[in-house]
């Protein structure tokens, strides 16, 4: 009995994994095809190296920082020491009664570690330095990330208080987010942006790629959410599955509505963004709502998003793919949102949230503020002026994505 | 010899192409340029509306003989017209001489 | 032991939920593929909002249309109440014989409810108005939809009188299928296609994304065939898995070979086409025909995607992406086919599926034909002349899919 | 209980089945990203063939040949007659120890048995003929993978000796990275490759498109290495799972940084090759490893691609993918790590495993030899000159792949 | 009237156009070409380096009047010029007669 | 100076560009245009055959000294002929004056 509910958790939580692994993919395409041709392959190989570090420095020390057992936890910092050795039951029930193994437990947080760095890729694309930013991914992913995520998923003082954040609405979208503002506000925007008063605008050179990108982050999110069950209970898993449908069918359906109204266009990148909006807002909470509170949830996502473009815009900003908006306006929203609607609202549970969006907020703008600055004193934050103009590919890559092509 | 260039709208092209076969002008190249000019096109992109005045276009380079020219040309100013802004130029110049690869022939005999 | 079997059929079933929403990913890129480039964004947003709609209106309405449950259903309507409350027992083995949760249940089948129109999406592509369309769909897949589908799965008349229809040849398939054929004879053809007697070829601008979107249609068609089971049960599903393989295998073949005999051309669109109609045509009888029979129908389905095709250029009737022929077509055979091949062939079988297929095409004819009249009276069906010769993208959209590339 | 262990095991191998399809979606798109927009469309033909030949060929014969069980098995060949007929006990736990269905394991079978061909058509890309290719995949995937197949997996003389191969580094790569050696020596390269002494690149007209590939191919990979444990048990798929993402890592971080030293380049398409010779590096083993064997296999994976690409350049031998270095290669060298490093590591194994690989290589090697250089003789194996500049997609297909664009 | 045509950088595009609009040519058609010269790029692509002297360049064809001709030209030189070899050409050739397509106009009238 | 205007073959390009450099024509431009000419070409889609006078072919622009012009055009005419249609033309004209960038030298030195 224990053995097979045992089987059935670890199922999937494996399938979780899987889907959480494409996300990954959904990223990168929704970030090509929201920037120039010229820097494709730029944009590639930094989401390719993300999971890379991701895994291995999960490997070496994340999980250990995010998830130091009892015996090393502190409140604020915990490291139960390098690598992954598994412990004497960690492949049997006793280890997560009977919800996973250890090598389940590890690789589905792994999987959730690279997606910080994710983030911030799209935001700094197409002026940031490769090797730049593969250090900062690095150490955000390897030292920033799992000691925010030891705060509350791994028991420390934020989990104590209260602070409720199911899949990662903060834990993960907002830390990502975090860096991407940081990120945009100290490179500065891309060359020819904010030319004279007026806003340029830089269109995506493959919608039809950045719509794939977008479907399969939908397509992963029933894994990332799904899993954050943590378990195949029936009844927990299919709730969340549908309030993230929900959620991201209201943001979605929003973003539409108000970009209609607002700029009378009906602008597709909009649309995915709203969808994507109401995916990150509901990631907080999506166990603990019903099916009206999820709609309202991802309907403010919609238009946060839409509002949130236009002030980044309006402040000189330049966040090519929206990310910020998506996943720090969305987060913080989502975050939030758990303490307003469904079963744990409440004045106490509000306090609680907020607490823990600003405490994670600092630590997170702080270390990626010092991460970015130090880059940018050692001249290896922004690629030069020639290389930005020429595009990232031919200069960092040596070649062209589209080697055929003639692209403006 | 004369080369008549003509930049014309793209969604036009069909017609013209049409046109001149009609009259007989049934060699010609064309590729996909983009026009500056008194046109402009309003677009919007992630809630910022702009207008470009970079407008796709086509462009044919046809090569034909004294006689054809005016017909050719008049072929063109007719069907490529729609009265609005952004309706085009036609261009004509002198060649000198032209050759047909396949057969070395010259003259306007190279050229249909 | 009864929540052990209840948490590995609703693993089961939360998976082909996952696999059936990629499916939309499927049809968005099969349609793009194979029509122009200005028109891709708006297909792309049309397939978007049809997810949307799809979940939302099935939501709202729907469910509680195709399932109204005993006490409200009738033989041809019924209606348990707005919303989706989650009833008493729904979260426990008791709600579906330990096969899935209520949630589960809703969306899987939310997300069939979406496919319906998006089969229409593909046929009507590249004249039809946006907010048209919208209209349609909220319509076709709020009301027109859960409809018939209650006939059957709800336990309507069609299911009393013993027609057999396992995963949705009619009940999906053909019920897109009659509206895209409605939708293309009310819009006619595209500008320029029907000229002078003659068909004019208008070659789909990007045959990697079609071929992308098929490959992905037959990965979503695991769950989509495998999800209609109904629970995890090993033999049935494996059965299924198979049946559907080799469907699409014999239908991809026959389409191969039979293309290669009558126009001398090795034309991948229509191999791909011939898939789709192979996994059409064994979607009614996934479970109940041998390897054979399945290998059977799909051969007929790819010779008849050949000659539909080709009939339908012949009439005049402009269905750039097939959808037509794939899902009226071989939905139609394959429904038959319950009746002919397998284990509940016999003429009383196929007389039931005459039946079914007639009351669901006259259903579905007729509200199509009144949903499609009344947007063109209102002149909401076609885009003008201008915007179907520039590209629906720059009207209705304000940019272009490739910003940076030419397209002729 | 048995019934539930079934069911479990038996979903866990139904979604390995689709995650190995979608594989098939990745080789595609690696593939075409590789290669010239002119040739795209026979490319695609050829992968989408390979997915319908495999499943009808294994169900004619190929799974009776590979399994054709105790009765009918000999050491080198056995065949239990044509077709898939159900064995009495096939749906039932009796059939596999409660591990599968009859159908779960013909299909998993059959989705391996597709990728021999399909790794072969990358290699030969862009100059083979259609017709010779098919006619190629047909006795290949019909009868050289089976037979080596059973040679292990079958029971054969290769299972009785010790040789290890956990989900086929040689019994599935390799022998699909032969035939991809041999049929490039025998066409010779592409016209204009090696001109006058020097090296001439021809570089691929979709590099997004070929990520996506390798990301897919990544994805599938779960289910090709996590389905090969032949049940749902958490210790070992959980394990496996980790290895392989180790592996897939730590090969794309020396690719990475192997490339980096030796060319000065940040080359994406290499870190690709590298993160799948590392996946195809760990297959052999992954059930027998733990992390740091796992990375180091991985590790030197990454920079065997990087020499094996070279060193094939060098040869003249034309392979425009890299599918010898990733497939032959990283499949060797994965099958002799079972005698290197974790549990199994002896003399003894490296012996087995030396036979192992010989014994296949020279099979797979003889026969493809055989088959191509038939074709060669028949004038099937190679297209005219005037097509191979032309473009292989106009004169086999009618049609060019991108109708609406300018590829040079 | 007199055609110029550029051969210039691609990435140079945006600053001609401008100084070309402040000196008020505001009319002209370009399109992408690749240049063949002194030039060479470096590249590198699955560890072969080589060196290409195919090089993506705009191409720009304005046609203007006997008097704007200096002007435009010098604009050119002045605006495309970085020093570095591959900064491309102007080329100036006689167009004998031009038509607006929307008025029918002829002449310096059409050109603007 | 003249202009040799040259549309051939996209698939003889690599030969005419080799021709070009041995007799010293190391400079010109070249871009993807679509021909329309005596030469159609057959395709299948989807079931339907049809067959398009619309080819694609290369068009390179090549400025020459009039001493260079003789020897360009015959290098043209061997090496993009194949003898059957649709080899293409070949267009001579006058370039006034031309202009190297880089250097602002005029005339024929700045061609090469
Ligand atoms: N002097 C010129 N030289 C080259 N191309 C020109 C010139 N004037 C106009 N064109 C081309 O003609 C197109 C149409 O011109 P535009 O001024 O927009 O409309 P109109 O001719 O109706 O006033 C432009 O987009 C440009 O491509
Ligand atoms: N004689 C010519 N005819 C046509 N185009 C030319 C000619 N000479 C140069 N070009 C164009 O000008 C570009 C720049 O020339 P290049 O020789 O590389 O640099 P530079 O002019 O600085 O010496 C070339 O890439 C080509 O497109
Ligand atoms: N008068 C012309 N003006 C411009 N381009 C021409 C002209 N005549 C031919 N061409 C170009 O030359 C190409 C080859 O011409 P075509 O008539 O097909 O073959 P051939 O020259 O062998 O008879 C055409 O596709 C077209 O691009």
């Amino acid at each position: 009995m224990e053995n097979l509910n045992f089987a059935i958790n670890n199922v999937w939580m494996m399938l979780c994994i899987i889907l959480v692994f494409i996300m990954h993919l959904g990223f990168s395409l929704l970030e090509i095809g929201l920037t120039r041709a010229k820097n494709t392959i730029n944009i590639l190989f930094k989401n390719v190296m993300v999971i890379i570090i991701g895994i291995l420095t999960y490997t070496l020390i994340g999980f250990s920082l995010m998830y130091p057992g009892e015996i090393f936890a502190g409140g604020i910092l915990g490291f139960s020491g390098f690598g992954i050795p598994l412990p004497e039951n960690g492949l049997s029930p006793e280890y997560a009664g009977g919800n996973y193994t250890f090598y389940t437990d590890f690789l589905f947080q792994a999987m959730f570690a690279a997606t910080a760095a994710t983030i911030v890729s799209g935001a700094v694309a197409e002026r940031i330095k490769l090797t730049g930013f593969i250090a900062f991914a690095i150490i955000y992913v390897g030292l920033v990330y799992p000691i925010t995520g030891m705060w509350k998923w791994g028991g420390g003082f934020l989990d104590e208080l209260g602070f409720y954040d199911f899949a990662g609405s903060t834990l993960v979208h907002s830390v990502g987010g975090w860096a991407a503002l940081i990120g945009i506000y100290l490179l500065g925007p891309r060359i020819g942006k904010f030319g004279e008063g007026e806003i340029k605008v830089i269109p995506g050179h493959s919608i039809p790629l950045s719509t794939v990108g977008a479907f399969l982050l939908w397509f992963g999110w029933f894994g990332f959410n799904g899993g954050s069950v943590l378990s195949a209970n029936p009844a927990a898993t299919s709730l969340v599955l549908v309030t993230t449908c929900i959620a991201a069918s209201a943001g979605g359906l929003s973003a539409f509505i108000f970009t209609r109204l607002r700029y009378k266009a009906n602008d597709l990148s909009m649309v995915l963004n709203g969808i994507l909006g109401g995916l990150v807002g509901i990631t907080a909470s999506a166990d603990v709502m019903g099916i009206w509170d999820a709609f309202l949830i991802g309907a403010v996502s919609g238009i946060l998003i839409v509002l949130s473009v236009a002030f980044l815009e309006k402040k000189k900003l330049d966040d090519p793919v929206g990310a910020v908006s998506v996943h720090l306006t969305c987060g913080i929203w989502g975050t939030l949102a758990v303490g307003i609607f469904g079963s744990m609202a409440g004045w106490g549970q509000l306090l609680s949230q907020v607490i823990g969006i600003s405490a994670v907020g600092i630590f997170a703008g702080l270390t990626s503020y010092g991460i970015f600055s130090l880059l940018k004193r050692l001249k290896e934050l922004r690629v030069s002026e020639q290389e930005e103009i020429e595009g990232l590919d031919v200069h960092e890559h040596g070649t062209a994505a589209y080697a055929e092509l003639k692209y403006e | 010899m004369k080369k008549v260039e003509a930049i014309i709208r793209s969604e036009k092209f069909q017609e013209v192409k049409q046109a001149l076969q009609e009259i007989g002008v049934v060699f010609f190249t064309y590729w996909e340029a983009t026009g500056v000019g008194n046109e402009t096109h309003g677009h919007v992109y992630r809630g910022v509306a702009y207008s470009t005045t970079d407008i796709p276009r086509r462009m044919l380079s046809i090569v034909v003989s004294e006689e054809k020219l005016d017909e050719t040309v008049q072929v063109l100013l007719n069907t490529a017209h729609t009265g609005k802004v952004g309706d085009g130029k036609v261009f004509v110049s002198t060649i000198e001489e032209a050759y047909r690869i396949r057969t070395k022939e010259t003259g306007t005999k190279s050229l249909n």
